[in-house]
């Protein structure tokens, strides 16, 4: 193992950050469903809550070079890439002050400033992206690794694995990071998922997979910490599978009448946020006022955000023909 | 319905941890687990297995065991007959260390004879304690394995179940089966065993479970050290090897700067020199106290156990561990008795 | 100063000036190179039909062969652009189109406006397209329809030479997603080029002949054909004919389409792709709607038929829209007497 | 097939306008069978694939036979028509109209470019290469330079005529036609911004100018003369005729003021520089148009009859200006020829300083919208022609006398 990028371990600094990243994940979620039961908000959303720990532990390893596609199930790494909260609630109720002014919605929530290339409405829609993402930071040399998040569903479309592929060939600075969440809308991966585990595919494509504890920040930020430094450092891509579950169902209305217990198991004994209270808490790294802190500073953001976002102004007509183009 | 009984736990998830990635360590597929779990069901019906229970799992093993059943149903002429095989489902699977102890309970429970167990060091750490007395069969499907062996699944299938069906006495005196030695960990009420190594470590957190970098190892104890070993055991193992059947352990003292050196195999892929300040006889019996105010503690090289100033976990070795088939020891046994002799015509029913 | 060279070797040489003039400017495709891996040459082919040959040595490092996995490499082509390059990325055939159409139509031609303006993706995917070289049903399509309904994407058929140099400068240098058409039964045909780079704008098409009696929309290869059945009017009935080749069907110049049938009161589509949801029938509806009252006869549109495009020789003869028809059409035009 | 043997028949060719031509097409006849005609009298209207132009008569008589067709594509060189006595045979005459239609029924040969056509030269000018081109092959050198926006093919009536009795070139100023177009001080050949890595050191945009350096930025006009000097030094020729249109006429003066004793005579066509007054609004629509749409009535402004700009006129135009650089160097020249809405040369001061060292012509069409013809006035000491039915480009739409009043300066140099 080569050792020329730093492997630094977490400062006081940074687990406050990544809990305040987690939390506000989480305050997010959880109010966007508040919300959408209301019937304030258009259209289809999908709740990242429970994976926390995954956009977390990953984005916790990535700089200013780097970049990510995400999903559907976006949100969450929205929040960990940095993407201005404020600006995504608005967005979520299609204001003209959204991130993507109104234009986007929860599917396709972005920041290129960011290296966030997009929440993504199509399921494997993102790992093509960001083999082309990686190869432009090869070829610049910038040293940027890119990312691509996807589910268990996205796992098994042609895209995805084409870009395993070819992100191998081409020893592409990338990392694929298959958040098995045991769930492509009702279909469980234990059934679609015919190599059962997802990491074990890798193999076929000359690169190493790992299996991570999705509910585990430590786990996963350690796993990506490694995968994103061997990127980094020429040694090509690499595949981890976070196993975990989702709290909220496919989408806001699914009524998970396929599901079975799990979901109150996972609250009550896997929560990453839970978890990482614990962890902190116990090897005194931070208090448990640390962490109060951390949650009333989240609530009062995640309040603003929705107290502005209903306030603020809708598209008008004029905004239904620009940006189709650069120029046309 | 007879009493010739067999337990087959296998563990979806072993070979698939983050040395995958950080050492090229290999990948184990699923479909070689189940395929190990139908050479073994092979060898029980050869020798006489009445019936097999079978963990359940997510990861894809179980339910090709299930599938091959189904194509054989209606169809067994074809084939060289197989026990009876009961899954045990009904109970939530949780992908963790905890299925493999539920199965194990569950095994030991409904009268399994012996358990054979695919896994890693931790697999079998973990199936060990909750096998009690009966014999376990620890067959390599992982990584980082000292404790298990790497056996030809038809092989430790037929000693398994010639343990199984009683035609070699499971305590007998040509040593088929032994006990192996324990570490025992307690930090405060949690308590943690290992089979082979258990290891204090710097880092703070759990984290993606492996050890890698031995510089973050501060101090070792190992039940036994085989120079042929890979893991941290393999440090001792070059320095002051220690066999399965000595009564006594070694423990270590470690630091990067320390004067002698050792370059030891610390996991698949990675050999590396390791300073060692101090080497002794761990004897079984004495609880050892850690130096380090902080850190984890791994067992059989996964980390499992973090603790913090105040709480000084303890280590012990003991001489009473699970009992463990010698797949050797067993079909020389059945050389000598002659016992998978037959003659023309000898119908395998009537057995 | 311009000279003759062919249709492939302005393509070839657009590409080598922009790669000059821009570093950040990539190619990647299958076979872009040919024999990556393999023992022999490492610009074996230069791409399928040789367009791309002799690049791989001229530019290392930015001539990437590909896998055959065309959503990979056309959404790797896609990210690459969001993050600064300027990919050329080539789809060998467009009837390969359904391995890959969700990275063109879902992902780079939306970003822009989904992203609420934020994303700029200068991507140019070249394709092969057409019938003629006998290469049957999923080797000679025409699908430009399909790329032209999609907002976000603009598409280029360049119909000669001195076009297809221009445009696909002009492509490389656009910071929108182009999808680039080169018909394969052109590679071979030549005409005068300058030497010099130059970019030709989107959005206006070109009147490659003036007429006073019939005006004959086209493009990409048909413009040849109705060139041809242009001149035998005019030869055979003294017939007049304007013949229009739209250059681009994204953005779509309507202006010079509806100037030049207010002029002649009469129009002849002509496209080689099938006739339902066209461009036959997209300028038909243009025309109808905007310039009725100038018209003196119903369109006529020459059109392939609604049928896959036809192997044996006998039948894709038939299949392609020729010179004959052309004039069949004009003559209905100019004889229609209420 | 018989020769046409009666001397009488004087066949009506269609001419050779431009050294690129090789058809020519009839898009009306003027006279009909049984006219009259006299020397100079209008024929036919005539179109290439340049520019439409009138045919005039070269000989008087009468029109016996039209042998062309409207719309009918013909060769350089072959009869359109018979002018003959009303004494000449009906049969003579058909046997020679049989001769003509065969010529015309073959086409263009496949070697037309051969013999005679002239060999495109180049000359290398402080890095930069200037094209130009030549015929005949005896008699005076004569210089033809273009103006603002134009190339060497602007003389496409003029040159081969000349050539008859001179060497004529004529060249594409720098930013201009095939010559290189990076007018910008210190950079040699073009060099496009954001090159390569593999730009070899020292031809950026960086590298500092040398002692040769060329006029600074503020100064094109001066690397226009430059280029007109580096041609005379390439061809080579120590002394010359120089004609100049336009900006070009600017550009004559300033290369003769250099050198008086090298230029043996100066014909100014609407030249600019003499007087503050000009069409800024051609200009700059010109530099700036983008499509065919914005340009075309502005070409048209440059001609006293617009219907001469073809569609083809058009798209050549918008070819050149779509040409890597070209933009860049119009725009820098139109900062040289423009202060304000006005000009911003003193040609007259330049022509005082050059004194009577040569004979000095000035043509000018009467209906010139982008220079008056007034201007013509100020052009002390200058024999003057202004033509009539010409606008701004006499040269092409009235080239017989164009021709002559260069023929006559020619003469008057002695």
């Amino acid at each position: 193992m080569t050792d020329t990028v730093e492997r630094k371990s977490l400062t006081r600094e940074d687990l406050l950050d990544v809990y305040r990243t987690m939390r506000t994940i989480r305050e997010f979620e959880e109010r966007v469903h508040a919300e959408f039961a209301t019937g304030d908000i258009p259209g289809f959303v999908h709740l990242y809550a429970g994976e926390e720990a995954s956009a977390a532990g990953v984005c916790s390893n990535l700089d200013d070079r780097d970049t990510i596609a995400s999903t559907h199930r976006g949100h969450g790494h929205c929040i960990a890439r940095g993407v201005d909260v404020a600006e995504m609630m608005a967005e979520i109720y299609g204001r003209r002050t959204g991130s993507c002014h109104g234009k986007g919605g929860s599917m396709h929530i972005a920041d290129l400033s960011k290296g966030m290339l997009g929440a993504n409405g199509i399921v494997g829609g993102g790992p093509p992206l960001i083999c082309g993402t990686a190869l432009a930071a090869k070829i610049k040399g910038t040293g940027g690794v890119s990312v691509a998040f996807f589910g268990d569903g996205g796992s098994n479309q042609g895209t995805t694995l084409e870009s395993l592929n070819l992100a191998s060939v081409w020893n592409l600075p990338a990392v694929f990071v298959a958040e098995n969440n045991g769930y492509a809308e009702t279909t469980s991966s234990t059934w679609s998922v015919a190599s059962d585990n997802i990491a074990d595919r890798a193999a076929g494509f000359g690169m190493p997979g790992v299996i991570v504890d999705g509910f585990d920040f430590f786990a996963a930020h350690e796993a990506a910490r490694e995968a994103i430094a061997r990127a980094r450092e020429g040694g090509g891509p690499t595949l981890i599978e976070m196993k975990f579950t989702r709290y909220f169902g496919h989408f806001e209305g699914d009524q998970q009448t396929y599901r079975a217990g799990e979901v109150s198991h996972a609250r009550a004994e896997l929560d990453c946020l839970k978890r990482f209270a614990d962890r902190v808490t116990e090897t005194g790294e931070l208090s448990r006022a640390d962490l109060d802190a951390v949650d009333a500073e989240v609530a009062a953001l995640i309040e603003a955000a929705v107290e502005a976002a209903k306030a603020a102004p809708l598209p008008t007509e004029a905004d239904l023909l620009t940006d189709v183009y650069v120029r046309y | 319905m007879g009493d010739a009984v067999v337990g087959v736990v296998a563990n979806p998830l072993s070979g698939r941890d983050i040395r995958r990635l950080v050492t090229q360590a290999s990948v184990f597929p699923t479909a070689e687990k189940a395929n190990m779990i139908q050479r073994m069901l092979t060898a029980f019906g050869a020798v006489g297995v009445h019936r097999v229970l079978l963990s359940t799992d997510l990861g894809g093993i179980s339910a090709a065991v299930f599938r091959a059943i189904g194509r054989r149903r209606g169809q067994e002429p074809k084939y060289p007959r197989w026990p009876e095989v009961e899954f045990l489902d009904g109970q939530p699977i949780r992908q963790t260390a905890q299925d493999t102890v539920d199965a194990v309970r569950r095994m030991v429970t409904a009268g399994a004879r012996v358990i054979v167990c695919l896994g890693g060091d931790g697999t079998a750490r973990v199936a060990a304690s909750a096998a009690g007395d009966v014999p376990l069969l620890a067959l390599s499907t992982g990584t980082n394995n000292v404790f298990p062996a790497v056996r030809e699944a038809t092989v430790a299938g037929l000693a398994a179940g010639l343990i199984a069906t009683g035609a070699v006495p499971a305590q007998g005196a040509d040593g088929v089966t032994a006990r192996a030695k324990l570490l025992e960990v307690r930090v405060g009420d949690r308590v943690e065993t290992a089979l082979v190594d258990v290891a204090t470590s710097t880092e703070r957190h759990v984290g993606a479970r492996a050890i890698w970098d031995p510089a973050t190892v501060t101090q070792l104890f190992c039940a036994f050290a085989e120079p042929d070993a890979i893991g941290l055991s393999a440090i001792a193992g070059q320095l002051l090897p220690v066999a399965r059947h000595d009564p006594h352990g070694v423990t270590m003292r470690l630091a990067p700067d320390a004067a002698r050196q050792v370059l030891a195999p610390i996991a698949p892929g990675l050999v590396v020199p390791v300073g060692v300040s101090s080497i002794e006889r761990l004897e079984a019996g004495p609880v050892h106290h850690v130096d380090a105010r902080a850190g984890v503690i791994a067992v059989d090289g996964e980390r499992e156990l973090a603790f913090g100033p105040g709480e000084h976990p303890a280590v012990r070795l003991r001489a009473d561990g699970p009992w463990c088939v010698d797949v050797a020891a067993v079909l020389a046994a059945s050389a000598r008795l002659g016992l998978l002799e037959r003659v023309r015509n000898f119908n395998p029913q009537g057995g | 100063m311009a000279r003759n060279i062919t249709y492939r070797e302005a393509i070839n040489e657009a590409l080598v000036q922009e790669m000059e003039r821009d570093e950040t400017v990539i190619v990647m495709g299958e076979d872009n190179a040919g024999g990556a891996g393999a023992p022999g040459e490492d610009d074996a082919w230069g791409g399928v039909l040789g367009v791309t040959k002799g690049l791989y040595h001229k530019f290392p490092g930015r001539v990437l062969d590909t896998p055959i996995s065309e959503s990979a490499f056309i959404g790797a082509a896609v990210g690459a652009a969001t993050a600064g390059l300027r990919p050329v990325a080539e789809l060998m055939f467009v009837d390969f189109m359904g391995v890959c159409f969700d990275q063109i139509y879902n992902q780079a031609a939306k970003f822009r406006y989904m992203f609420g303006g934020k994303a700029v993706t200068p991507v140019v995917i070249r394709t092969m397209y057409g019938a003629g070289l006998r290469a049957a049903a999923q080797h000679s399509q025409c699908l430009y329809p399909l790329f032209t309904h999609i907002p976000g994407l603009k598409v280029v058929l360049p119909a000669t030479p001195y076009d297809a140099k221009g445009l696909l400068t002009q492509a490389i240098r656009d910071n929108d997603p182009v999808i680039f058409f080169e018909h394969k039964a052109l590679y071979d045909m030549s005409g005068p080029v300058p030497e010099e780079s130059y970019a030709l704008p989107f959005g206006e098409a070109n009147v490659v002949r003036e007429g006073a009696d019939v005006t004959i929309v086209t493009l990409g290869r048909m413009v040849h054909t109705s060139l041809s059945a242009a001149a035998e009017l005019a030869a055979s009935d003294g017939v007049q004919c304007e013949v229009i080749d739209l250059r681009t069907t994204s953005p779509l110049d309507a202006d010079t389409v509806l100037e030049s049938v207010e002029a002649t009161g009469r129009l002849v589509v002509v496209d080689e792709a099938h006739p339902r949801c066209s461009i036959a029938t997209d300028i038909s509806a243009l025309v109808a709607q905007r310039a009725f009252g100038a018209l003196r006869a119903p369109i006529e549109m020459v059109t392939a038929p609604h049928t896959p495009v036809p192997f044996s020789t006998a039948l894709e003869d038939i299949f392609i829209p020729d010179a004959q028809r052309i004039a069949n059409a004009v003559k209905t035009v100019t004889g229609w007497n209420p | 097939m018989n020769p046409v043997t009666d001397e009488r028949i004087v066949p009506v060719t269609m001419p050779k306008w431009g050294l690129s031509m090789r058809l020519g097409k009839i898009t009306a006849w003027i006279v009909a069978e049984g006219d009259e005609v006299k020397a100079g009298d209008d024929l036919a209207d005539i179109e290439t694939d340049k520019i439409t132009g009138t045919l005039e008569a070269a000989t008087p008589g009468t029109v016996r036979r039209i042998v062309a067709r409207v719309g009918e594509d013909v060769p350089v060189s072959g009869t359109i028509a018979l002018i003959a006595p009303v004494g000449v045979s009906d049969a003579d005459l058909d046997a020679a109209v049989a001769d003509a239609r065969a010529v015309i029924d073959a086409g263009v040969p496949e070697d037309a470019d051969g013999a005679g056509v002239p060999v495109v030269q180049t000359a290398d000018v402080r890095g930069r290469k200037v094209s130009f081109a030549g015929a005949g092959a005896d008699g005076d050198v004569v210089l033809l330079i273009h103006g603002f926006g134009g190339d060497r093919d602007s003389w496409l009536f003029l040159q081969e005529p000349l050539a008859a009795r001179h060497q004529v070139y004529a060249l594409d100023l720098p930013g201009h036609g095939t010559s290189s177009k990076n007018l910008v001080a210190g950079a040699g050949p073009e060099t496009p911004a954001g090159a390569g890595p593999d730009a070899p050191a020292g031809a950026g945009p960086d590298a500092p100018p040398g002692p040769d350096a060329p006029p600074g930025p503020g100064d094109p006009a001066g690397l226009l003369a430059d280029a007109v000097v580096g041609v005379l030094d390439a061809i080579p020729a120590s002394r010359a005729h120089l004609v100049g249109h336009s900006m070009g006429g600017a550009v004559a003066l300033a290369v003769a003021a250099r050198d008086p004793r090298r230029i043996a005579s100066l014909t100014l066509i609407a030249p600019s520089g003499f007087g503050r007054q000009i069409n800024a609004g051609y200009l700059r629509g010109f530099a700036d148009a983008q499509t065919r749409r914005e340009l075309k009535p502005l070409v048209g402004q440059l001609f006293a009859d617009d219907k001469l700009v073809t569609r083809q006129v058009v798209d050549d135009l918008l070819a050149y200006k779509r040409l890597d650089g070209v933009e860049a160097a119009l725009h820098a020249l139109l900062d040289s020829l423009l202060g304000g809405d006005e000009q911003r040369g003193d040609s007259a001061a330049v022509l005082a300083a050059i004194g009577d060292a040569m004979p000095v012509t000035v043509v000018w069409g009467r209906q010139d919208q982008i220079i008056p013809a007034e201007q013509a006035q100020a052009v002390a000491g200058a024999v003057r022609y202004v033509i009539e039915g010409a606008g701004h480009m006499p040269h092409m739409e009235r080239p017989v006398e164009v021709q002559t009043a260069i023929e006559d300066t020619i003469a008057r140099a002695g």
